[in-house]
């Protein structure tokens, strides 16, 4: 899915074929060729898994980006020049986007790079994007370290950290159902920072942490977590495992009765999960990073709209399909800002940039942070209808603005070129 | 000491699901010579099918319908890509062909239902807990657990009673001598294909009420199964289950003591069984060594 | 005579490649992939195609390679020679000290046995969290310029650079693995892998050969992964994991398991086809599982196996 | 093994031992293999010398392969001992025996069908120069390999048949083959199980002047198995006949045509 100069309607097959046919010139001619008429187009080159278990969250950045990219060509583009956005697959695989950061950046000669949904890819893209002095918007991805110990000038992240989420949800859970806490973790790196911070934030409130499992990644059988779980005996049973896996392990939660026991709670969910979960395990209380009902929110309404009428395949806009779609019009309002396609100075521009009521589409102030390049976006902590029909399967309980929740020391330095 | 217990229980339920997929690998490897690793493609054809027949035929048909259609696929595709290279010696050229295979399906999956995880509803009457002390078992693991031992005690049947058993297992243990004796060994391997799919196809359907369903679900237990038949020794349809059912137990009593290392302990036993029965615990010298 | 020519022509088409890839729409990094992946699968074959081991856990190899690499550069030394030595020496004494387990077995054992050991080492890496930086990966280190004397070779800054220090690597793996193929160690795996009992009747102690074999091979890999490690300054557990050594495999079967270059052939089609098409087409997974059937079914042993048998045996 | 095996009356002494009193060369004392209830070989005792040229023969089922797996090593006998110039081998590893020069060629040919003649031989020189362990070889060691294969290969008379591809090579000639390889190793026991067994008359010609050869020119001690009695009586000296396991007669080749015992349960059975 090469070179997609989406002119509009989204259409997914008419892409392909000007894609094929496009990306066969490309290999066989010199690209400047390809754009003989005009000026050269300004090149978005975007990364994300299109295949493989994290597919719908990558076609929904995609989806998301194609959007932002209309809106800004009918706008007048970059600097008065088109933009084009040209995808890659890379599976979730960090090695492959590695390899396609290359690809995008060398050979299509890309401006400006964004994706990631899987925050080993954000975190390989991360350094080629520094080595290569290229700007790089994470969309998903939520590790700390992209914007915390691993950060780069380079690099600006949409989704929120870690500890952003579990910051999100954790005064409501405790507000309403106490501080005897038990956790099921994925183990990896996100897992345990999601938990570390819940943990320190759970203390602070004055509550305990009544245990906490670690299930590996790909965990089809959670069901020995879940009987440690159901033994303590907690207030809230914290699920932070993600995707397919909270899948798996809610079902199961809910196929042992767990769920009629003790609340639920968790960290991150996302409407893609929401979408697959069956009836009874559709419960508990979480945080999605956006959410396409917000009544009293300008512009929401009518862009769900347009991304309705762009896709009819019956999905509705999801956290993904928002960040994939801020990203692109941060790159494209850094670069008007700084009247320039040079990374360093559209990095510079784009620090401490607020996103307009038409792009951030949720009520709280939303910018980048100018000392680690965090976007300081809303959580949206609510609980799970359970009787709810796909797209109505969530009910937001706040919207907590994201400088409130983020730590101020992220061990971020940034390191522009001298 | 409980919670072992718990953990056990449900390592075996787990096994369970590693035995069926097991059975329809060994099947395919004993008597065709093939190395499938199509075997995750034809898992999520059977899962998808029985999805999709759901609210035409019920569930309880669909979990019929869905397995026999993967099978009958299987039949097609046995007949087109695989039967060309029997004749060759080494089954490595099986390996690069199945996958390829496997990863066709994949994406045809993704092609036409799309990338998103979706919900294989399961009725109520199976779906509950059969008692609030054991919650854990659920009517659904139950209903697993019984399904796959009818499963596998209607192959011990066939293999046991019915002339294409007899042969089925004369192909396993002397292929060439099968054929002397006039057996059309080419229909025999090409029915012996449609089995070991159906068993994938009836693993995708089960394992869908407890996973949901993604176009890459079979990938994560394709390699347990194959550790399954190592442990239990190639050539051994028993073994095959047995092993299953084995490192299923050990995943789950790991669990309780040390979870980090739950999916390493499969490999770690296979390691053993390898080091200390170089042919695992059923398997017989010669077959592909 | 003509392989000779032919060895010369591959060789000037590669020292030519940062001219010529650009301009037909590829590029450098793509190159130094190709010729990573050569190293790792021709040193692969070695047990695989030459003695006739189906080892299916060669990632674990790679992998500590580029780890050992990566952690040299992060946690020991700003040094490219010693992240490499290190890393090389890292991969490959775990194939020698695990040689003896694996070089009992032989068939689809063997290739388990392999598998289990390579699974292992995948674990091990994830777990080891704070220092492997887990299933994230291992980031945070880059590659550093080489000193020889007065000159500098700017590998940090320059793709161009590194590819050429890939392939002076690649030239000195095949230099390397050709001198062994022709000698008697050479012989004799592949007399082992022809007729494992008719070696043991000439008073072979057959499997100190294949320990041999695997350990070069352990060897060989681990260098690749070391230099992988660097291609993109990131490793992860995914550079372990048995479907990396499942899919070293595929690419040598492609290329024709029996002849020395056909893993570099199978490697190009692999990542070039996989690059290419998947920029294309988002079905690009249905092309690609397209090729292997057709090749399986069009070319009985490989690409490079269409040539004459003789030639396949070295 | 078994300490009785000496006590068993040892009526198979061959004649020649009296005549030439030197220690024996090959020496099995009842030795045993047992498969189940099956006694493939069953309480053997023979005796063989320095540059003797003996025959096995017996009918289908007489032990005669498994004779040789005792001898070469394939197989640890269930009972009994083998000596080899004085030594117990009994327990030793084929490995090992080749070492000592005992080195046998198969019933169904064994060689490495993908390579050339000259790759087989290579294969076989280098080991007997215990060269195989060296990654790399220096100009002279490999031109003293080439030599000794170029000789190897006259001696057969395959040179030129060199560079042929030995899997698709006529029978008789893969046969040749593989008495090279063994021949490569300097062999001071030859074993050859029914070298001529599949071949035409011309190949079984060429065969049996090549067995004739070695014996005469090198002086090799060699046992071979054959089915056919031209071949046998033709070379061989002396020949041990096995039936049922166990050994029916041994003797010269006028002695064992003369035995009542032998022309009624074997000679007899073929006429």
């Amino acid at each position: 899915m090469k070179k997609l100069i989406v002119p509009k309607g989204l259409d997914r097959r008419t892409v392909l074929k000007t894609g094929a046919a496009l990306g066969a010139t490309a290999v066989f001619s010199p690209p400047i060729l390809t754009y003989a008429q005009g000026e050269t187009p300004v090149k978005i080159g975007m990364h994300d898994p299109f295949t493989g278990t994290y597919a719908a969250e990558g076609e929904s950045e995609r989806r998301g980006a194609l959007m932002a990219l209309a809106e800004v060509n009918k706008k007048g583009g970059i600097n008065g020049r088109k933009v084009e956005l040209v995808t890659e697959d890379e599976g979730a695989n960090a090695g492959i986007a590695a390899q396609k950061a290359h690809k995008l950046i060398e050979q299509d000669k890309v401006n400006f790079l964004m994706g990631a949904v899987s925050s080993a890819t954000a975190l390989s893209v991360n350094q080629v994007a520094h080595d290569k002095g290229v700007l790089y918007m994470v969309t998903g991805g939520h590790t700390d370290p992209v914007t915390g110990t691993q950060c780069h000038w380079t690099t600006f992240r949409i989704c929120t950290t870690t500890y952003m989420l579990a910051a999100g949800l954790a005064g409501t859970l405790y507000k309403k159902f106490g501080g005897k806490w038990y956790f099921i973790t994925p183990d990896y790196a996100f897992g345990h920072t999601l938990q570390g911070s819940y943990a320190k934030l759970l203390k602070g409130m004055g509550g305990t942490v009544l245990g906490n499992s670690l299930s590996p990644l790909g965990t089809t059988d959670y069901s020995s977590y879940l009987i440690k779980a159901q033994q303590s005996k907690p207030d809230v049973l914290v699920l932070l495992v993600d995707g397919q896996d909270l899948v798996n392990c809610m079902k199961q939660a809910a196929q042992f009765g767990l769920t009629k026991k003790f609340p639920i709670g968790g960290g991150l969910s996302e409407l893609e999960v929401l979408r697959a979960l069956p009836r009874e395990a559709k419960l508990g209380w979480w945080t999605l990073e956006w959410y396409w009902d917000q009544p009293k929110t300008p512009h929401v309404k009518e862009w769900v709209a347009a991304y309705r009428k762009a896709y009819t395949d019956g999905s509705y806009p999801s956290a993904r399909t928002w960040f994939g779609y801020a990203g692109l019009h941060a790159i494209a309002l850094g670069a008007n800002k700084a009247k320039s396609l040079e990374s360093v100075k559209v990095a510079k521009a784009l620090e401490g940039l607020e996103l307009p009521p038409e792009v951030k589409l949720q009520p709280n102030k939303v910018y980048f942070r100018d000392f680690d390049h965090q976007l300081m976006s809303s959580e949206f902590p609510g609980e799970i209808i359970q009787d709810g029909k796909y797209p109505n399967v969530f009910k937001v309980a706040d919207i907590v603005p994201g400088d409130k929740i983020a730590l101020k020391d992220t061990g971020c330095k940034l390191d522009y070129p001298a | 000491m409980e919670l072992l217990l718990f953990n056990a229980f449900n390592g075996l339920i787990q096994g369970v699901f590693y035995a069926l997929m097991a059975l329809g690998l060994a099947l395919i490897l004993s008597l065709n010579s093939v190395i499938n690793m199509a075997h995750g493609g034809f898992l999520v054809i059977g899962a998808y099918l029985a999805y999709t027949l759901i609210p035409y035929l019920g569930f309880w048909g669909a979990l019929i319908v869905g397995p026999v259609l993967a099978g009958v696929i299987g039949l097609i595709v046995e007949r087109i890509l695989i039967r060309p290279i029997y004749k060759r010696v080494d089954p490595i050229y099986s390996l690069l062909l199945t996958f390829g295979l496997a990863l066709i399906i994949e994406d045809m999956t993704r092609t036409i239902w799309g990338p998103q995880g979706l919900p294989l509803e399961v009725p109520d009457i199976i779906n509950s807990p059969v008692s609030e002390v054991y919650f854990f078992i659920t009517g659904y693991r139950l209903f697993v657990m019984g399904v796959t031992a009818a499963a596998a005690i209607g192959l011990y049947l066939l293999l046991r009673y019915t002339l294409l058993g007899i042969r089925i297992r004369a192909g396993i243990r002397d292929l060439e001598t099968t054929a002397a004796l006039g057996v059309n060994i080419y229909k025999l391997r090409a029915l012996n294909f449609g089995f070991g799919c159906i068993f994938a196809g009836l693993a995708g359907v089960l394992a869908a009420g407890v996973l949901g369903l993604t176009p890459p679900m079979g990938n994560s237990l394709i390699m347990p199964s194959f550790v399954a038949i190592i442990i239990g020794g190639v050539g051994s349809l028993f073994g095959a289950v047995l092993g299953g059912l084995i490192i299923g137990l050990a995943a789950g009593v790991v669990t309780t003591y040390y979870p980090a290392a739950s999916e390493a302990v499969i490999y770690l036993m296979m390691l053993i069984v390898l080091v200390v029965r170089p042919r695992g615990l059923f398997g017989e010298e010669g077959l592909f060594e | 005579m003509t392989r000779l020519i032919s060895v010369g022509v591959m060789w000037i088409i590669l020292i030519l490649l940062p001219w010529w890839l650009p301009m037909i729409g590829g590029y450098t990094a793509l190159g130094s992939k190709v010729l990573i992946y050569a190293i790792a699968t021709m040193g692969l074959n070695l047990v695989l195609g030459f003695t006739g081991g189906l080892s299916f856990g060669q990632a674990a190899y790679f992998g500590l390679g580029a780890y050992g690499a990566g952690m040299t550069l992060k946690y020991l030394a700003l040094s490219t020679p010693l992240a490499i030595l290190i890393g090389t020496l890292v991969g490959g004494l775990a194939a020698t000290i695990l040689g003896p387990l694996v070089m009992r077995r032989r068939g689809i054992y063997f290739a388990m046995i392999t598998i289990a050991i390579g699974q292992l080492f995948y674990f091990v890496m994830v777990r080891w969290n704070n220092v492997t930086g887990g299933e994230d990966g291992l980031a945070g280190f880059g590659r550093q310029d080489i000193h020889l004397g007065p000159a500098v070779i700017p590998i940090s800054s320059s793709g161009d650079a590194f590819y050429y220090l890939v392939l002076l690597g690649f030239t000195v793996a095949v230099a390397i693995m050709w001198v062994i193929l022709q000698s008697p160690l050479g012989h004799t795996w592949v007399a082992i892998r022809e007729n494992r009992r008719r070696m043991e009747f000439l008073g072979i102690r057959v499997e100190r050969y294949v320990w041999a074999a695997f350990a070069i091979a352990g060897f060989i890999t681990a260098f690749a992964g070391t230099l992988n490690a660097m291609l993109f300054n990131f490793t992860s557990p995914q550079d372990l994991h048995w479907i990396l050594s499942g899919n070293f495999v595929i690419m040598i079967i492609l290329g024709g398991m029996r002849s020395f270059f056909g893993p570099l052939i199978g490697v190009i089609i692999f990542v070039v086809a996989q690059d290419y098409l998947s920029s294309v087409t988002g079905n690009w997974m249905t092309f690609i599982g397209m090729i292997f059937v057709c090749i399986v079914l069009l070319f009985p042993r490989g690409v490079l196996g269409i040539f004459n048998r003789r030639a396949e045996a070295i | 093994m078994s300490v009785a095996a000496t006590e068993e009356p040892v009526r198979t002494m061959p004649p020649a031992a009296a005549q030439a009193p030197k220690t024996p060369f090959l020496r099995m004392d009842n030795v045993s293999r047992h498969f189940g209830s099956l006694k493939a070989v069953d309480g053997v005792s023979f005796e063989m010398h320095a540059g003797e040229m003996r025959a096995v023969i017996g009918p289908n089922g007489a032990g005669k392969t498994t004779f040789f797996n005792l001898i070469s090593g394939l197989l640890p006998p269930t009972s009994g001992q083998v000596i080899f110039e004085g030594e117990n081998i009994t327990e030793q590893p084929i490995v090992k025996r080749v070492a000592k020069g005992i080195i046998r060629t198969f019933q169904i040919t064994e060689i490495l069908p993908d390579l050339s003649v000259f790759e087989n031989i290579r294969v076989g020189v280098e080991t007997a120069e215990k060269l195989n362990s060296k990654p790399w070889i220096s100009r002279s060691a490999r031109a003293a390999v080439n030599d000794r294969v170029a000789e190897l290969m006259k001696i057969v008379n395959l040179t030129g048949k060199a560079n042929r591809t030995v899997g698709e090579l006529a029978h008789g000639d893969q046969r040749v083959v593989e008495v090279a390889v063994a021949l490569s190793g300097r062999p001071r026991l030859l074993l050859l199980d029914e070298p001529t067994a599949g071949m035409g008359d011309t190949e079984t010609d060429h065969m049996v002047d090549l067995i004739r050869r070695l014996h005469q020119d090198q002086n090799m001690s060699i046992l071979f198995i054959e089915h056919d009695m031209d071949i046998v009586f033709g070379i061989a000296q002396h020949i041990t006949v096995l039936d049922q396991g166990r050994v029916l007669a041994d003797g010269t080749p006028d002695a064992i045509s003369n035995d009542p015992k032998v022309r009624a349960a074997y000679l007899g059975s073929i006429e």
